[in-house]
C-alpha cells in the first residue's frame, strides 16, 4: 500500500485555519533568526477525503479482537466492551488538565480512589499506585519499591530470583532496577524447581517475581513453600499479575503472601491492547511497602470530603512518569470491574479456565502438551511431532492465518526442552464454545495438512493482505523512514 | 453475562468432555487455604444504564472542562483535534489488536508506525525513530540510561529546567546505577552556560537540555552541542510541547544526539496526564542501543513492500535482562493518533498551528503587561508558553478566571520553590484561543 | 480547503486537457443572465474549531436532555441504547455507502435489512416485511395507499386515536385521490367500536386502528379484524411503540392485514423528531402492491448465499409514475441500528424491557394515584404509556418537574382540545428510568 | 456470511437488566391475558462479542465513500466530513424530545432557523420546510403544494409535464399527488424539446418539474424560453435539486424562475447516504407559495427573542410526517455550508464540474458520450461499441469493482436512445486529480478487456466478496426472511 507521502500533492491541505491569524505580530522581532527554522518542516500535503482513506484502508490491513478469535497466549486478548471507551471519553475527563487544582478534578480523582479499593479487595493488597504505564513499567516500579524498602531497612540485596518461565520483562525489569537476574529453573511440570529456589534464596537476595498461573499456565502446585522459602529469608515475593485472568475470585495474591503485585490492566480488565498500547501497569503492595510508592498517591480527606493527591513522603521511589497515571485506561477499568461485579469476575476466570483445558483436551492428540496435566487460563502444546515435516510452530501459525485466525503466541516461552516449538494458547472468556471447535477444528486439519502437504503450511500465509515478511532483510538493509526509502532508490538508480 | 457467550450448559458439556466432573478439579494446584470461598466483597454488576449513569454522575464532579480553556501547559497542551482523526481512530482494528508481532495481520499497525518515524524525523532531523515511549517523563529517562550505555561513562549534567516530573523520574531510574547527577541551574530563564564548562569532563555521559524549557525558554542548542561534544559526551534534547518544531530549528540541525519529544499536542487529550506518548530519535550509529519498538520496512514473500518490527534483538522478549530496556507494551495507539494528526496538518498546518501559538502567546504577554498588572521575569526567547510576573494575588486571580471558565496558569512557585517565584505564572497558550478571548482575559485581569 | 483535495495548479492542468481556457467556458449554457456575478451573501468560512463551538453553543441554548428523563412519549421514547450500537454503527460502511443498487459491493447493507425483516416478522407475525419507510406517519399514509389499491375501493376508516400527526398524514397523502375518510371517536381510551358496525360497508377498504393507541390503549385487535374481515376490508394495525411487541400479541395472531410500525424505540435517539424509521408488514400475498424497498435471499455465481433487493418491480425507478410508492432514499441505516440493537436485546431482552416498561409505568400510575393529587380517566388496559388526571395546574406541575429534571409529560388537551383532558396529562414510562425516581417524582407531585 | 440466527444459542444475551425489577407488580392482573403474549416471540441469542463480531464482518463486506471512488451518476457521493457528524450527536440535540416545550429546545430550533435562511441564499428561494425526509418525499411534498396553490385559486389543473429523462421519482411523487403525467421528449442534445414543451402546456397543466443540470449532466440551455411557457400559461415551475451540485455559488434556481425547489441535502450538502438514507429533501418555495407550506415552520419572535414552531394556518397542505424533519440530518447540513462559506461552495461546484468534464474528455474516445458538448457535474457515456462482444454497461460495472471502484450508475437514465447502455459518471469535489485518472485508467483498461478478452467482463465481479447475485431467482423464489429460509429448506427435504 502507498504511503501518505505517497499520495503528497502540492498545495493540498487537511487542516484549516481560522480568519484570525494575529498577523500583526512579527514573531521573528520575538524570536532570535538562529532559533527560527527558515524552511517549514515538509511533512506532507494531502486532504482529510485523502486521509480518511489512507487510514481506513490501513486498518483493513489489520486484524483486532473484533475480528475473531485472537488466542494470544500470556496476551488476554479478550473483548473491549464498548461502553468502557464511552465512559473514558466523557469530555469532563478527556479535556481534564493534571495541574489543574483538585477541586476542578474531584470526579477523576474519586474515580482513581474508588478503583484503588475494588484491585485491593480482587487481589487481596492494601494499597495501589496508578502511575506505572505497562506492565513491564509497573514491574521496574515494583522492583523499585522493593529495592528501595532493603536500602531503608539497611540491607544489602542485589540478586534477584526469576523462573526459567518468565515472561522477558521480568529480568529485564529486575535488571533495570540494578538487580543480578538469577535464573530458576522449571521442573519438567512446569513449575519452580523448589530446591533451586531455595539453594538460591539467601540474605542477598531481594526475593521472587513469580507469575501465577506461570507464564506456561500452570498454577503453581508449590506456591505455600514457595513462599515460605522466600520469606524465611526476609525476601519479598513479586506476582506477575499479567495471568490474573485465571484468578479472579478464585484466588488472591495478597492471601498467598505476595508483597508486590503488578497488574495488567490491559488483560484481565478488558482494557483494549491498541497495537500495543496504551494500557497500565498498576501496582499494589501490602501495607509494610506503602511509603515506598511512587508519589502522589491518590487519598480522601474524609473530615473536608474531599479527594487529593498526596505526597507519598520521602521514603516514596520518586516519580515513575509524568503526571498520576493512564488515566483513561483507569476509567475503563473501573467500568469493566463495575459491570461484572463479584459473580462475573469469577464466571470470567472460571469460563477461561475451562475454555483453555477444552482446548487442550480436543488438541492434545495433535499437538502433543508441553505439560500433562489441567492448565489455568492458558494451554500449552507443541509442534514437535511436524519437526519432521520440516514444520514449525511458526508455519502452523502463519497457515492460520488463511484460516481467518489470529496465531496463537509461538515464540514463548522459549525455555527448554521446548525452545520455539511451543503453541500458547489463551482462549479468554469472551470466546464461545463454537469459536473454540472452529479453531480445534482448523488446527486439526492444519495438523494433517502438515503430513500431507507441508509445502502449504511453508508457504503460508496465503490469504493475507501481504504474504510472509523478510525479517532478515528489515535488519540487513534498514529502511526506518520514508527519507531512507528514498535515499536508498537514489542509490539503486 | 453479555461479555461471557457461552452458557451454563455449554460449560456443562466442556466439563464433561475435559473428563472433569467439576470445575474445581481443574484448580486443584490452588491449594485449597488460598481459594476463596466466598464472593469477593465488590458492589453487585451494574447493568450498562446503571453504569453509565454512575460514572457520567462523576464526571460531573469534574470542572466542565470543555468548555474551560486552560490557560496552563506545563507538558500538556490542549491543542485542537480535528474529528476527523478521532473518528478513523475508532475504527476497531487499530484499537482492538495487539503489539503487532505478525506482521502479515498487523501492516495498518506497522505502516502507522513507519509513516510516524518518517514525521518525526524530518521533523527532529534524526535518522532513528524510535515511535512510543509512555511519555516525555520514562523517554527522558531512557534517553539518559541510552547514553549511559552509549559512552561507558558515568555522570550525567542535567538543566534544572526540565519539567519537575521528568528530573524526578530520571532520579528514580537511575537511582540503583550509581550515576553521579549534577543539576544545572536557572539564568534569565534559561540553563546556565556559564557553570557547565567547569563540570563537563571526560566522565559525563550526556547533557540533557529541555528547549522550550520548562519555563518555556528557548535554549541555545546549538552551543550546548559544542560544548558537549568537546568532551565526547552526548547531547540530549527534550521537547515536552512538540508544536514547537513547527517553526523552531530541528534538534538533528544543532548537533544534539539523543532527543526524547513528548507528542501529546499532536492529537491527544489532556486527560488527567495519560496516556500521552513520546518519541525518541537518535543518529544511525547509536541505533543498537536504542529502546523499544521500531518499525522496518521489507519485503513479503510475493515481493511487495511490507512493514514489521526490526532490530528486535534489543528487546526483552529475545534479550531479557540483557536488553536495552523492559519495554514491551507501550502507547502505540498514540503513534496511530499522532500519525493521523500530523497527515491532516502536513507541511503548512504544523507551521501556521506552531506560528500562530507563538503569536498568540506573545499577543497575550504584550497585552498583560500593558495592562500594568503585570511584570516581565525574564528576557528571553519563548514560544507559546511564557513566565510572567503578576502584581495581585494569585488566588484572586485563579478565582477570576475560574468565573469567567478560564484554567489558571501555572503557579511555579510550589513546584520551584524560590523566591523570585512566588507570585510567577506560567501561561500557555495555543491555537484554541481567539482574539476576543485573549482580549477578555486581559481585561478580567486589568 | 480540505474537503477539496484538488488544488489550483491541478485544476489549470485539467482545463487544459479538456481543451478550455477558463471555467466559465464550460458553464455556457447556463444563460449570463442567470450566473451569478458576485459571491453567495453568506458567512465566511468557519475552522472546525470554531464551527464546534458555534454549534456546540447552540447545543448549549437546549435544556440538557441526557440529564432529564422524559416522562412524556407520544411517538417518540427515549429508551436505552447499547454503546455496542452506537459504536458499530460508527462503522463508514455502514453509513457512507449509498442504496445498494450493486450486491456485490452491498452485502453488508442487504443482510442487515434481510436480519431487521426476520426479526419484525417474528414480532409481528407477519410474512413481508418492507424494512424502511421513513416514519410512523408516513407508513401509516402508506398502508392507507396500499389497502386503497389492494381493494379498489375508496373509504378508510380511521380510529380517532391513532397518533395526530400520523392522523393529519393521513389526510395530506389521501388529499388528491377523492377518498371518504371517516373517524372513530374514543370510547373509555379505546376506540368506539360501536358505530364502527354502521359504518362498514362494501366500499371501505381498511380500517385504520393504532395499539397501544395515542393515549396508551390496547386495543382489541381480533375483534376489529374480524368485523373488517366480514365486509372483505383489510384491518391496519398501527404501531408508535415497538417495544410493546415485546409481551403484547402480535398483529399476525390477531388477523391484522397490515402493519404500519413505528421502530424508533429500537435503537434510535430522540433527535427533535428524526430520524426515525417504520416498517411495513403484510401478508404474502399483498407484496406487489406494498410500496418500499425489500431485499430476498437469492444465490451469487459462485452458488452461495447471497442478497439483493427484490420485487423491485414496484419502484419507482423502473414504474415511474405507476409504481406502489414514490419512496427511493429511506431510512436504511436506521434499519441497520435496529437491526444490531434486536440482536443485541434477543428473545429475552426484548421480553424483559417490555415487561420492565410495563410495570415501571403501573407502579407509577398506582403511586400517582396513590398521592391524592391525580385521578383516573379511563379503566383500559395500556402498556408503558396512561392518560391520568392532574388536579392542580398543569403549568405548575411542569415547573416541578423540570426544576427536578424530568421531562413533564404529554398535557393532550392542545391536541386533542376535548373538555375532558383539559388536565389529562399522558405519561410515558421506560426503563431508563429506577425506583428511586419513580418515587421521587411521586413525592415532588404530591 | 452466516445471519445472525445461525449464531443463536439457548440461554445467551447480549443486554443487560438492572437488579430491581419491580417484580411485585403483576402485569396480568393489569393488561388482560387476551392481549399478552403467552410465549417470548422468539428472536435470537447470542452476546455482546457475537454482535460486534457479525456486525463488523457485515460492515466488511459494504464498500462506502471513505473505501474510494463511488463516482454513482445523479447521486453526489461526496465525502461526509466527520465534525458533522460529531455535531450532530451532541446530546443537547440527540436526546432532545419533539415534543418538549420550544424554550427547552431553543438551539435546535434556531439550527433549523438558521439553516432555513442559507438555504434560501444559496437558492434564492422565500421560505423552507424542513419536514421532507428525502428527495421523493420533498417532490410529493412539492406538488401537493402546487396542488393546494391551484384549489386555493379554483383553478382545476391535473396534469403534470415531466421530461423523459426526469428522475423515476418525479413521475412517481407527481401521480402520488394525484397529477396525471405527461413525458416530454428530449431532443437528441439531451435537452427539454421546447416545442414540445410549448405544445404541452396548457390551462390544465400544473407546470414543469425540471432538474437542471438534468440526470445526464447537461444545463439545459432554454431554460429562460422554458421559464417563459410554463409561467405564460400559469403554470408552476418545480425544481428538482438533486443536481445542485453544478449549481452552488454559480446559479440560483431562485433567480431562473423556479417557484418550488427541492434539495437533496444528502447529495449536495455532504449529509451520509446511509446505504439508502436517512437524507433529507427539504422543500423551498417562493412567498406566493409559503402558506401551503406544510405545518409547522419554525419563526423567530424578534420581539420576545425566541425560537418557535408556527403553525402554517388553513392553506398549509397539512403534516407530511410526524414531528418536524429529519433533525439530525439538517445539522450536518448547517455544519457544512458554514464549514465551506461562499468561496468553497462555489469551489465545490467549480471543482465537480471541471472534474466531470475532466472524466468526459479523457473517456469520450473509450465509451461514445450520450451528448457531444461540455457537462455539468457528471457527465453520461455509452458502452454501445461493446455490444458487439456481448458487453453491456452492466458488465463493465461489475468489472469495475474488480479494480476496487465502486461503479457509476448505469440503469439510469433508461430513455431512448441510450436505453441500458448508458453509464453516468459523478466525480463530485471531494475526489482528486489523482483518483479519477486511475478511475480513467481503469476505464480505459476494461476497454481492451471488452475487445480481448470479453469472458472476463462477462463473468466479472471476480474479487468482490461475492459474486455476480441472481435477481431473478430472488423474485421466482422469494425468501424475504429467515423464516421463509428455513421453511424452504424444509420442503427441500
Ligand atoms: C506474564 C507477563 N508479564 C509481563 C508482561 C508485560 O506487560 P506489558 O506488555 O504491559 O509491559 C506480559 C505481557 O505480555 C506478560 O505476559
Ligand atoms: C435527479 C434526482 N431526483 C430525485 C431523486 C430522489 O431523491 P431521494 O432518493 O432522496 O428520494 C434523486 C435520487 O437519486 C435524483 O437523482
Amino acid at each position: 500500500m502507498k504511503l501518505i507521502f505517497e499520495k503528497s500533492i502540492p498545495g493540498r491541505d487537511g487542516f484549516s485555519l481560522p480568519s484570525d491569524l494575529f498577523e500583526e505580530i512579527e514573531i521573528d522581532k520575538d524570536i532570535p533568526e538562529d532559533f527560527l527554522d527558515k524552511n517549514k518542516k515538509n511533512l506532507v500535503e494531502v486532504s482529510e477525503v485523502d486521509v480518511i482513506r489512507h487510514f481506513t484502508k490501513l486498518s483493513k490491513l489489520n486484524y483486532g479482537v473484533d475480528d475473531g478469535l485472537y488466542p494470544l497466549g500470556s496476551c488476554t486478548m479478550k473483548y473491549n466492551p464498548r461502553i468502557n471507551e464511552k465512559m473514558a471519553s466523557l469530555g469532563q475527563f478527556t479535556h481534564a488538565h493534571p495541574l489543574a487544582s483538585i477541586k476542578m478534578i474531584q470526579g477523576s480523582l474519586e474515580v482513581m480512589y474508588q478503583l484503588n479499593l475494588l484491585l485491593c479487595e480482587i487481589t487481596g493488597m492494601d494499597q495501589y499506585t496508578m502511575a506505572p504505564a505497562s506492565g513491564a513499567h509497573g514491574e521496574l516500579t515494583g522492583n523499585l519499591i522493593m529495592r528501595q524498602y532493603f536500602v531503608d531497612h539497611g540491607e544489602k540485596r542485589t540478586k534477584m530470583l526469576i523462573p526459567d518461565s518468565a515472561h522477558g520483562t521480568n529480568p529485564a525489569s529486575a535488571a533495570m532496577a540494578g538487580f543480578e537476574v538469577i535464573e530458576i529453573k522449571s521442573t519438567s511440570n512446569g513449575t519452580v524447581d523448589l530446591d533451586a529456589l531455595q539453594n538460591a534464596m539467601d540474605e542477598h537476595t531481594v526475593g521472587l517475581m513469580l507469575t501465577n498461573p506461570n507464564t506456561v499456565g500452570l498454577y503453581d502446585g508449590g506456591i505455600e513453600s514457595i513462599e515460605r522459602i522466600i520469606h524465611q529469608k526476609g525476601g519479598l515475593l513479586y506476582y506477575d499479575g499479567a495471568n490474573l485472568n485465571a484468578s479472579l475470585g478464585i484466588m488472591r495474591p495478597g492471601d498467598v503472601g505476595f508483597d508486590v503485585v503488578h497488574l495488567n490492566l490491559h488483560k484481565t480488565f478488558s482494557t483494549p491492547h491498541g497495537g500495543g498500547g496504551p494500557g497500565a501497569g498498576v501496582i499494589g503492595v501490602k501495607e509494610r511497602l506503602i511509603p515506598y510508592l511512587p508519589t502522589p498517591i491518590i487519598d480522601y480527606n474524609a473530615n473536608e470530603k474531599y479527594f487529593y493527591l498526596k505526597d507519598n513522603g520521602e521514603k516514596s521511589i520518586g516519580m515513575v512518569r509524568s503526571f498520576w497515571g493512564n488515566f483513561a485506561v483507569l476509567v475503563k477499568t473501573y467500568a469493566w470491574i463495575l459491570s461484572l461485579g463479584p459473580e462475573y469476575l469469577y464466571q470470567a476466570s472460571k469460563t477461561s479456565i475451562i475454555n483453555a483445558n477444552y482446548v487442550l483436551k480436543k488438541l492434545k492428540k495433535y499437538y502433543k502438551p508441553a505439560y500433562d496435566q489441567y492448565c489455568g487460563h492458558e494451554c500449552t502444546l507443541t509442534g514437535r511431532e511436524y519437526k519432521k515435516y520440516n514444520i514449525k510452530t511458526l508455519h502452523i501459525a502463519k497457515r492460520l492465518m488463511d484460516y481467518g485466525i489470529h496465531p496463537p503466541t509461538i515464540y514463548f516461552p522459549h525455555f527448554e526442552p521446548y525452545a520455539e516449538e511451543t503453541i500458547m494458547i489463551e482462549p479468554p472468556e469472551s470466546e464461545s464454545k463454537e469459536n473454540l471447535d472452529e479453531f480445534i477444528n482448523v488446527m486439526i486439519q492444519i495438523s494433517q495438512e502438515a503430513e500431507s502437504n507441508p509445502e502449504i503450511l511453508l508457504s503460508a500465509p496465503h490469504n493475507t493482505p501481504i504474504g510472509k515478511t523478510d525479517d532478515v532483510l528489515a535488519v540487513t538493509k534498514p529502511i526506518l523512514t520514508y527519507d531512507d526509502e528514498l535515499r536508498s532508490i537514489e542509490q539503486e538508480k | 453475562m453479555r461479555y461471557i457467550p457461552s452458557t451454563e450448559k455449554q460449560q456443562v458439556e466442556m466439563l464433561k468432555d475435559i473428563g472433569v466432573s467439576c470445575f474445581e478439579d481443574l484448580i486443584q494446584n490452588v491449594p485449597k487455604k488460598f481459594r476463596l470461598d466466598k464472593p469477593l466483597n465488590l458492589p453487585p454488576a451494574l447493568s450498562e444504564l446503571e453504569l453509565e449513569e454512575k460514572i457520567t454522575n462523576l464526571a460531573k464532579k469534574n470542572t466542565d472542562f470543555y468548555s474551560t480553556k486552560p490557560l496552563i501547559g506545563a507538558g500538556a497542551y490542549r491543542h485542537f483535534i480535528p474529528e476527523a482523526q478521532k473518528s478513523l481512530l475508532q475504527r476497531e482494528e487499530f484499537w482492538t489488536c495487539y503489539t503487532p508481532y505478525q506482521p502479515e495481520l498487523s501492516q495498518g499497525t506497522l505502516q502507522s508506525m513507519f509513516e510516524f518515524q518518517s514525521f518525526i524525523a524530518r521533523l527532529t532531523k534524526m535518522d532513528v525513530i524510535v515511535p512510543s515511549i509512555f511519555d516525555g517523563a520514562s523517554a527522558t529517562a531512557e534517553a539518559a540510561l541510552m547514553a549511559l550505555r552509549l559512552t561507558h561513562r558515568n555522570k550525567i549534567i542535567i538543566s534544572k529546567l526540565i519539567h519537575p516530573h521528568y528530573l524526578k523520574t530520571i532520579y528514580t531510574y537511575l537511582a540503583p546505577h550509581h550515576i553521579e547527577i549534577i543539576e544545572l541551574p536557572c539564568q534569565d530563564g534559561l540553563t546556565q552556560m556559564k557553570q557547565l564548562e567547569q563540570i563537563l569532563d571526560e566522565s559525563t555521559a550526556a547533557l540533557i537540555v529541555q528547549s522550550p524549557n520548562f519555563l518555556g525558554g528557548i535554549e541555545n542548542l546549538s552551543q550546548f552541542s559544542e560544548m558537549v561534544h568537546q568532551k565526547k559526551a552526548l547531547m540530549i534534547d527534550i521537547i515536552a510541547e512538540s508544536m514547537s518544531l513547527g517553526i523552531l530549528k530541528a534538534p538533528g540541525d544543532l548537533g544534539v544526539d539523543i532527543v526524547a519529544g513528548n507528542v501529546q499536542s499532536f492529537g491527544m487529550d489532556l486527560n488527567l496526564g495519560g496516556p500521552y506518548n513520546a518519541f525518541l530519535a537518535t543518529k544511525k550509529q547509536y541505533i543498537r542501543q536504542i529502546p523499544g519498538r521500531i518499525a522496518g520496512e521489507t519485503k513479503d514473500a510475493r515481493g511487495n513492500r511490507a512493514f514489521v518490527m526490526t532490530f528486535r534483538a534489543r528487546e526483552q522478549d529475545i534479550r531479557r535482562e540483557k536488553a536495552t530496556s523492559n519495554m514491551c507494551t507501550n502507547h502505540n495507539l498514540n503513534v496511530v493518533a499522532a500519525n493521523i494528526y500530523l497527515s491532516l496538518m502536513g507541511t503548512e498546518g504544523i507551521y501556521q498551528y506552531a506560528l500562530l501559538n507563538a503569536k498568540m502567546a506573545h499577543y497575550l504577554e504584550k497585552k498583560l503587561l500593558k495592562s500594568g498588572k503585570f511584570e516581565k521575569i525574564f528576557n528571553y526567547p519563548y514560544f507559546n508558553e511564557f513566565l510572567i510576573q503578576y502584581k495581585g494575588e494569585i488566588e484572586e486571580l485563579n478565582q477570576i478566571l475560574s468565573n469567567h471558565h478560564f484554567l489558571p496558569p501555572l503557579a511555579v512557585y510550589p513546584l520551584i520553590p524560590e523566591k523570585k517565584y512566588e507570585n510567577a505564572l506560567l501561561f500557555a497558550v495555543t491555537e484554541i484561543f481567539n482574539r476576543n478571548e485573549l482580549d477578555h482575559i486581559t481585561s478580567i485581569l486589568s
